[in-house]
């Protein structure tokens, strides 16, 4: 029982860091489609880890919760990620951030952070749940940060997406999930963000025909 | 019964609209959908009022109507209803002078009844997660809405508040999360560990420093919503790009469920924490944003914006007031969002009416409209009167008792309610000054507008501020008794 | 009852003795400049011939021009009611109520003041707006130390009627206050100011660049300017009744008895007299300040004034 | 309960006369002027009686509205004397507007002017002064507080098309609900303490000092901004000169006395105990507001915005009076404080009757000439004699000359003042003689002033053509004017009967009045003692008439020919006199400007001065121009703009357009709560 734990504990713990090591790599993606294969693999990831807790905790609504992440996430977002960057023919964009480097480092000191400030709370049982949370956390602000520092609103939906991929993940592994109506809804919800997305960039390609949000800023109040 | 059709009357709309919502009489029938469901939450309204506990639950415990949440669906249906018959004549305009077509009209109307239908999903809901989903279905249900027009500033407003917000509710979710990870903790079964009744009956055994953790996520991610410093930026754009009846539901009754959850959250955490915590949080983003609104007021052209930064203040003024606690101060804090709600749609109403008319969004060129178009003028006139908190209008009611309120427990913080009032009052009427009294220009177009709602809404703030109805002031006391623990009538 | 008989008397003896005080105000003068003087009845001898003489009149004026001397006459008689010239404060049992105290002094002082203020700007000639403006001037600087003199002694006296002062002053033991050396000061510049007299103004001239006084009066004749120029002689001697009794009422009567007030009587006339000696001298001595150095001048008497009721307040003598 | 049945009929007139000219068609417009100011004349009346009963039968009652009560409060009303005074105070100048309104109005019918508007808020705004009074409660209170600033607000507004109109109005809109907000949180520290909302329970409650001081000052500074003392004074100047007059005479006349009223209430019934300090401050502040206001008023020439400068002067001295009752309540000398107190609500009384009467005249001058700079007038002495004698009457009353009213007050502030010495305390005695040494120097300077305004408007010859042609006002108007003027008379020459009812306000307020047996003579006034003072303004006002009368009959016969001969005045030769070569009213306080000339910006402009000194210069074309700016709005209140603005300038840098710049806030503001909170 205990090697079966152990093991089970090696496995989440190798999936989470890839997660976070996903995330990481998405910051300094330069390439479109590269960073759509990087978010398809991290909820591939996610995936397995919503099997995984499946399988050993017996629960049927786990197996559905896969699927659901299965079929959203790895199959139909990046999908429809791909249809929309062909369509917008963007697909030669380059994408390069800034100061790779710097970003990689504030990532770093991000995870940090999280950790102190996941590690004084006396709840999480034992230090893997710890763990597992601070990544949990870590990607939902990496996700947030990848939107701060790129300028293509492609890779704003793909920010958006990781940052859900961190919420389930944190939901997956601290509560064994949510409620099975809740999980639909925020399904749900995530298809339809995804359509808007990409109505969103039908209309921003036509009315500033180009996907640089910095080009966004018509509306600002330091001009009057 | 009356509850399943509270919430069948927007379903029946959205399907009606998505099969016949291209016809001109869509605009009236959206005025039936909304008037029926106005109808039957009055009905759930008394239902509630008429049964034992003051609270009712509905479908397996899934739904909850109490005072609190009562009070502000009756407020979200009436609202969109008066919205509602003001968007037909306003929108029959936009149709008549080409800048939006049938399919697009169409498309309003669905998301009308389906923003009407989150809202109230918001409110009834028994689950902090279906509550959550609500809250983004809300978010996404106006975001297309907010870039109607299809110009490329609505198209980017409608981009920044589309990211902002599902950003911050992203983080929200977060927070919802661990309320329900610290639940489950402590061993309540999982169909209870998302819904307010089981919540709050277990409130004092759930983990202190998680549920800290949880709200400080629900506080920048609802704060979002609410439009609290610095999360605000989406607000100004959204409010000043879209259509003016939408203008008027997201400032009257979008920002309301965002601050809803916060104070559900906070009744939840409050007792748990034993602290003054997170009614500090609150108070303290509440005055940021007040004094922040207060001060950007000063300098802006498009009237829009300009009052839209007047929402900000105003909702930062009512998380103020939420935060400070006590029942005086909670009672303000919902019978102030209660009449802004009313008179900023009204507000927001009205300023459709002077744009469609004048062409302009620019103070600089709107001028003179008391004697151009004395009717919206006047309206306009007084719906800012009400909203710069002057009697007899319900705003200056619930600012002397939040003065009252504030002073009892934080005296220095009066005199920075004292400055926030009066810069929003100095930035408004310097800003509109011109626009209402100056030298109008000769050409007045004789575009036919609606200004029943408007009137409406701002009679039924008019009677708050002079006179609060026995009945009402039961309930509100009931619902204030539910945030403070204790009611204000003794 | 007899007590306003004598306010009658009084104020009768103001009305005779004030043309008198002129004529020897004048004739000190032109004793002190070698010239042969005039009669010292000359001043009675002008008034009667102005009172003889027909009006002229000039068009614009209004009523306010004609009313203004019967005003600005009856006012200084009214006044010469209030001040105490041979008789102050008889103690006697009843309450005494006078007409008026300093501060109603100064305001009927005032109220001359500005009709004849107004009836110099009525014909709308430069003068008179000119007269009339300097008039102000002077006057809205003075008057606050004229009120403040009076503040000082009312203070000391614990009263502000002026009978009740000066019976104050005059029965109650003597003792010398500092307050009373500023007050007598500012009182005597007051009224060189009050009364038009050289630093300030120059009642003979007719200068334009000095005019004060006579421009606001340059277009009054006949019976009108009668009564102005008799007016402005009783204000005079106003005046220094109210510095004699008031800083050396010695001798003043205190009661109704023919000897006192004989003695009473007598004193004042010498007083008087050394008043206009006092008054000619200084201003046989002394040169017209330019019109903008008239404010120094006045402040000067402020300070005094602030002088003088700080004195008491502080040294707190009596 | 009859009194306040009383009122309730009269503010039922008033709302009806805000309400009733809605209803009429708009080509009777006279029917509805009539009608408005009917029913407004018939409230006033009301006002009047109630107030006059209530003050003489020394009366106190409360009523609670239940059907209005706002929120949880119960709205309740009493009325006791001090309310009725001020009621008075309303209802007659409200009479004397109802009666002057109609023609007054004349020319209003067909302007774009909304004449219906402004029915409506001159009923609401008598309403809310009304109800502020009678307010027993802080809902009642501030709610007909703002309602009453609100309601100004659009009577200020009423001619908005001026672009100083609109700067104005905001300008007033911001001091009164500054004020209103400071007089909420002073009522709020009341409340605090009290543990309720009427003023029975702020009555009973036990300030710590610290707060009391806190209460004094913000209600000091609330009332102190709506009545106009410097350098809280800046809104009145500019406020109440663009209103139609007889709004004006509202303000000016009963408006700022309302913040008079609000702070008797709050420092002698509701504060409880009281500090000398206060009543030094007050005395400050007042003597300040008296001499500066009357020194800016003497340096405009706009003759509506010199009148309100001169409110703030007389607000000064009322406030004067009340920051003498509080010295000598607070060191012992109740009686004194009840003498000093009378003053200064004698001087109230005093102010709106002349004050009225002037604006009111300002209004018919215009009314005939369209004219309020004082330089362009002159000569409507003759064109219109009745309102120039009634003008003359309140010119006279307001610079404080016997026998007109202002003496009175004035004379009562004066005597209140010499008591000083009595009070054993080195500081106010040092204090309060400047103070006396200043009240002394704004009555003189209010005379030079008014003597500017007489002179300039009246006398002289006209300066325009347009002045020339003026013609009486109706009669109407004059009967208004000659009601003021009227009462000018009578509380000057009667004042001892007023004094008496006055009385029963320090008493029920303080307990104490005079003592009775001064009240008792009806010729003199004797407030302390007949040795120490005594005035009778009816002998003096009886004998200027009788030694004028006397001896014009005297000097009669002494003539020759008793007729004048009218010629024109002797121009030196230089051949003819024009209206040109007339003391222009700039001129005319030159002198004064001089002396104090530190106290304004002036600014002045003259144009071709370097023309050659030899060559005869034509007429029109050196012009002079003369600025006379407000220092207190330049070092005070600009400095504050600018300030305001550069913080709102740096705000707006936060919002640049840029997205990730909005997401990075959120999310470091996410970190640092993180950090900070947990």
């Amino acid at each position: 029982m205990l090697i079966q734990v152990s093991v089970y504990q090696q496995i989440i713990s190798t999936i989470s860091a890839l997660i976070l090591f996903s995330s990481f790599i998405l910051l300094t993606q330069k390439s479109l489609f590269g960073s759509i294969n990087i978010f398809a693999f991290q909820s591939f990831l996610l995936f397995l880890a919503t099997l995984l807790q499946a399988v050993i905790l017996h629960e049927n609504s786990m197996y559905f919760s896969a699927v659901i992440t299965l079929v959203l996430k790895v199959i139909s977002i990046p999908w429809l990620l791909y249809y929309f960057v062909g369509r917008l023919r963007i697909h030669q964009d380059k994408i390069v951030p800034k100061h790779p480097f710097l970003i990689l480092l504030g990532a770093l000191f991000l995870v940090v952070y999280c950790y102190h400030i996941i590690v004084p709370i006396t709840l999480f049982s034992s230090l893997m749940e710890k763990h597992i949370v601070v990544v949990a956390l870590s990607v939902i602000l990496l996700g947030m940060l990848l939107m701060i520092v790129r300028r293509n609103a492609i890779i704003y939906v793909l920010g958006f997406m990781v940052m859900e991929n961190g919420l389930f993940f944190s939901a997956l592994m601290s509560t064994q999930g949510m409620p099975m109506i809740v999980e639909l809804g925020v399904a749900f919800d995530l298809l339809i963000a995804v359509i808007l997305f990409g109505v969103f960039f039908f209309h921003i390609r036509t009315s500033i025909e180009t996907m640089d949000v910095d080009s966004l800023n018509h509306l600002r109040e330091d001009l009057e | 019964m009356i509850f399943n059709l509270m919430l069948f009357f927007p379903c029946l709309g959205i399907i009606f609209f998505i099969l016949f919502g291209h016809y001109r009489m869509a605009g009236m029938m959206n005025i039936c959908f909304s008037f029926l469901t106005f109808l039957a939450s009055v009905g759930l309204g008394v239902n509630t009022v008429l049964s034992s506990g003051g609270s009712l639950l509905f479908w397996n415990n899934q739904f909850y109507v109490d005072a609190f949440s009562l009070c502000l669906i009756i407020l979200t249906t009436f609202i969109s209803f008066t919205v509602a018959i003001f968007s037909r004549q306003y929108m029959l305009n936009n149709l008549d002078e080409n800048r939006i077509n049938a399919r697009m009209l169409q498309f309003y109307f669905i998301m009308y009844q389906a923003f009407t239908l989150t809202m109230l999903l918001v409110y009834t809901s028994n689950n902090i997660g279906i509550l959550w989903i609500s809250v983004e279905g809300a978010t996404l249900a106006t975001a297309l809405l907010v870039s109607l027009y299809r110009t490329p500033e609505s198209i980017e407003a409608a981009w920044k508040y589309f990211i902002l917000c599902i950003v911050g509710i992203a983080l929200a979710l977060f927070g919802t999360l661990c309320v329900y990870f610290s639940a489950k903790n402590v061993s309540i079964n999982i169909s209870g560990a998302m819904l307010w009744t089981v919540l709050h009956q277990h409130a004092a055994i759930l983990n202190s420093q998680l549920l800290m953790l949880a709200f400080i996520f629900l506080l920048v991610g609802y704060g979002t919503k609410i439009g609290l410093v610095p999360f605000h930026f989406w607000l100004p754009d959204a409010h000043s790009e879209s259509p003016a009846p939408m203008s008027a539901l997201l400032s009257g009754l979008l920002l309301n469920i965002g601050l809803y959850a916060l104070v559900r959250f906070k009744m939840l955490i409050d007792p748990n924490l034993g602290t003054h915590l997170i009614g500090i949080l609150m108070m303290a983003f509440g005055l940021i944003s007040f004094l922040f609104a207060g001060f950007t007021i000063f300098r802006k052209r498009n009237i829009k914006r300009m009052f839209s930064y007047s929402s900000i203040e105003h909702m930062g003024l009512i998380t103020f007031a939420f935060g400070l606690g006590g029942p005086l101060a909670s009672f303000v804090g919902l019978f102030y969002m209660i009449i802004h709600s009313l008179v900023k749609s009204a507000i927001f109403m009205s300023l459709g009416n002077v744009i469609q008319l004048t062409k302009s969004k620019d103070m600089g060129e709107i001028k003179g409209l008391l004697q151009s178009y004395p009717s919206v003028g006047w309206t306009l006139l007084i719906g800012t009167i009400a909203i710069v908190g002057f009697p007899p209008f319900g705003i200056f009611n619930s600012e002397v008792m939040l003065v009252i309120a504030t002073l009892k427990q934080y005296l220095f913080i009066v005199p920075i309610i004292i400055i926030g009032l009066l810069l929003s009052l100095g930035g408004i009427m310097y800003n509109l000054n011109p626009v209402f009294f100056g030298q109008s220009t000769d050409d007045v177009s004789s575009l036919k507008v609606c200004l029943f709602p408007i009137v409406l809404n701002l009679s039924i703030a008019l009677y708050f501020g002079l006179h609060i109805p026995h009945g009402f002031m039961n309930y509100l006391n009931q619902a204030t008794s539910l945030i403070a623990g204790r009611g204000i009538l003794s | 009852m007899k007590i306003y008989l004598m306010e009658i008397c009084q104020a009768l003896l103001f009305l005779i003795l004030s043309p008198l005080l002129a004529g020897w105000i004048k004739t000190i003068k032109c004793v002190l400049q070698n010239r042969r003087p005039p009669s010292i009845f000359q001043a009675y001898r002008n008034l009667i011939k102005l009172f003889l003489k027909q009006v002229i009149v000039p068009q614009e004026a209004s009523w306010i021009f004609r009313f203004t001397p019967y005003l600005i006459f009856s006012v200084v008689v009214l006044l010469s009611f209030i001040v105490p010239l041979i008789i102050a404060n008889v103690s006697s049992s009843s309450a005494y109520f006078s007409l008026g105290d300093v501060i109603v002094l100064v305001g009927l002082l005032a109220l001359g003041r500005f009709f004849l203020v107004l009836s110099g700007l009525d014909i709308g000639t430069t003068f008179g707006g000119m007269g009339s403006s300097r008039e102000m001037m002077i006057s809205s600087l003075a008057e606050p130390s004229t009120l403040l003199v009076f503040f000082t002694l009312a203070i000391i006296a614990s009263s502000t009627n002026l009978s009740y002062i000066v019976g104050h002053f005059a029965t109650s033991q003597f003792i010398f206050r500092p307050s009373f050396i500023f007050a007598l000061l500012a009182l005597c510049m007051i009224t060189l100011a009050e009364t038009g007299r050289i630093p300030l103004d120059n009642p003979t001239t007719h200068l334009e660049l000095t005019m004060v006084h006579e421009a606001m009066i340059l277009e009054y004749s006949g019976r009108y300017l009668g009564l102005i120029e008799w007016s402005a002689q009783i204000k005079l001697m106003i005046y220094f009744v109210l510095i004699s009794n008031i800083f050396f009422p010695w001798g003043i009567a205190t009661d109704l008895a023919w000897h006192s007030l004989a003695i009473s009587f007598l004193l004042i006339i010498i007083k008087l007299a050394i008043c206009g000696v006092v008054l000619a001298v200084t201003e046989m001595s002394t040169a017209k300040l330019r019109l903008f150095k008239a404010p120094n001048f006045l402040s000067l008497a402020f300070v005094l004034c602030l002088l003088a009721i700080f004195s008491h307040v502080i040294l707190g003598v009596g | 309960m009859l009194f306040f049945n009383i009122v309730i009929v009269g503010l039922f007139f008033a709302v009806l006369s805000a309400l009733l000219p809605f209803f009429i068609p708009a080509r009777w417009s006279l029917l509805s002027k009539l009608t408005h100011f009917s029913l407004l004349g018939l409230a006033g009346l009301a006002l009047v009686m109630s107030g006059f009963l209530t003050l003489i039968m020394k009366s106190s009652l409360y009523l609670t509205l239940s059907p209005l009560s706002i929120s949880f409060i119960k709205a309740s009303l009493h009325l006791d004397p001090l309310s009725g005074f001020f009621l008075c105070l309303i209802g007659i100048i409200t009479i004397a507007i109802a009666f002057y309104g109609p023609s007054y109005l004349k020319g209003y019918e067909n302007s774009k002017y909304s004449l219906k508007a402004m029915f409506f808020f001159t009923g609401l705004f008598l309403v809310s002064m009304s109800l502020v009074v009678l307010a027993n409660d802080l809902f009642s209170f501030m709610f007909s507080w703002e309602l009453m600033s609100l309601t100004s607000y659009f009577l200020v507004m009423s001619h908005y098309e001026e672009a100083e109109t609109r700067k104005a109005g905001l300008v007033y809109l911001l001091m009164a609900h500054l004020s209103g907000l400071c007089i909420l949180f002073a009522f709020g520290i009341l409340v605090k303490f009290g543990n309720g909302f009427d003023f029975q329970s702020m009555q009973a409650a036990h300030l710590p000092i610290i707060w009391a001081n806190l209460a004094f000052i913000l209600a000091f500074l609330g009332f102190g901004m709506k009545s106009g003392l410097v350098p809280l004074h800046v809104w009145l100047p500019r406020a109440h000169p663009v209103a139609p007059s007889h709004i004006s005479a509202l303000m000016s006349g009963v408006m700022i006395k309302i913040a008079v009223y609000g702070f008797i209430r709050f420092n002698f019934s509701l504060i409880g105990q009281l500090h000398w300090q206060w009543g030094i401050i007050v005395l400050f502040i007042g003597s300040i507001s008296a001499v500066l206001g009357v020194l800016y008023a003497l340096m405009q020439h706009n003759l509506k915005q010199l009148l309100a400068y001169h409110s703030v002067e007389n607000i000064g001295i009322i406030f004067i009076g009340l920051g003498l009752a509080i010295l000598f309540i607070c060191k012992g000398y109740p009686m004194l404080g009840a003498l000093a107190m009378i003053a200064a609500l004698y001087h109230s009384l005093n102010h709106a009757v002349f004050k009225s009467l002037l604006f009111l005249g300002a209004g018919s001058i215009y009314q005939s000439t369209h004219e309020h700079d004082l330089n362009l007038m002159g000569g409507l002495i003759q064109r219109m004699p009745q309102i120039a004698f009634f003008f003359l009457i309140g010119c006279v009353s307001i610079s404080a000359l016997p026998p007109f009213n202002g003496f009175v007050s004035e004379w009562l502030t004066f005597q209140a003042f010499l008591q000083v010495p009595l009070i054993r305390s080195n500081t106010v005695r040092f204090i309060v003689p400047i103070a006396a040494a200043m009240l002394a120097l704004t009555g003189a300077l209010a005379a030079a002033c008014f003597a500017k305004v007489y002179g300039i408007t009246f006398l002289g010859k006209p300066r325009t053509d347009r002045v020339a042609e003026a013609c009486e006002s109706g009669i109407m108007m004059r009967f208004s004017l000659g009601l003021l003027a009227l009462f000018c008379l009578l509380l000057g020459i009667l004042p001892t009967f007023l004094i008496r009812w006055i009385n029963t306000i320090p008493m029920s307020l303080l307990n104490v009045g005079l003592a009775p047996n001064n009240l008792n003579h009806w010729l003199w006034i004797t407030p302390i003692d007949p040795n120490v003072s005594s005035y009778s303004a009816l002998l003096v006002f009886i004998g200027v008439i009788i030694i004028c009368v006397v001896s014009w009959i005297v000097l009669r016969p002494l003539q020759h020919s008793f007729s004048f001969k009218k010629v024109t005045a002797w121009d030196c030769g230089f051949g003819g006199l024009n209206k040109r070569m007339q003391y222009t009213a700039t001129a005319f306080a030159m002198p004064i400007r001089r002396v104090f000339k530190n106290i304004w910006t002036v600014e002045e402009l003259k144009t071709n001065e370097d023309e050659p000194k030899n060559k005869i210069v034509v007429r029109d074309m050196s012009t002079y121009e003369l600025h006379v700016q407000d220092n207190i709005w330049l070092y005070i209140y600009e400095p504050i703009q600018t300030v305001v603005d550069k913080i709102s300038k740096l705000v707006s840098y936060l919002q640049q357009g840029n997205i990730r710049v909005y997401l990075a806030y959120s999310f470091f503001t996410l970190l640092l709560l993180l950090l900070v909170v947990l």
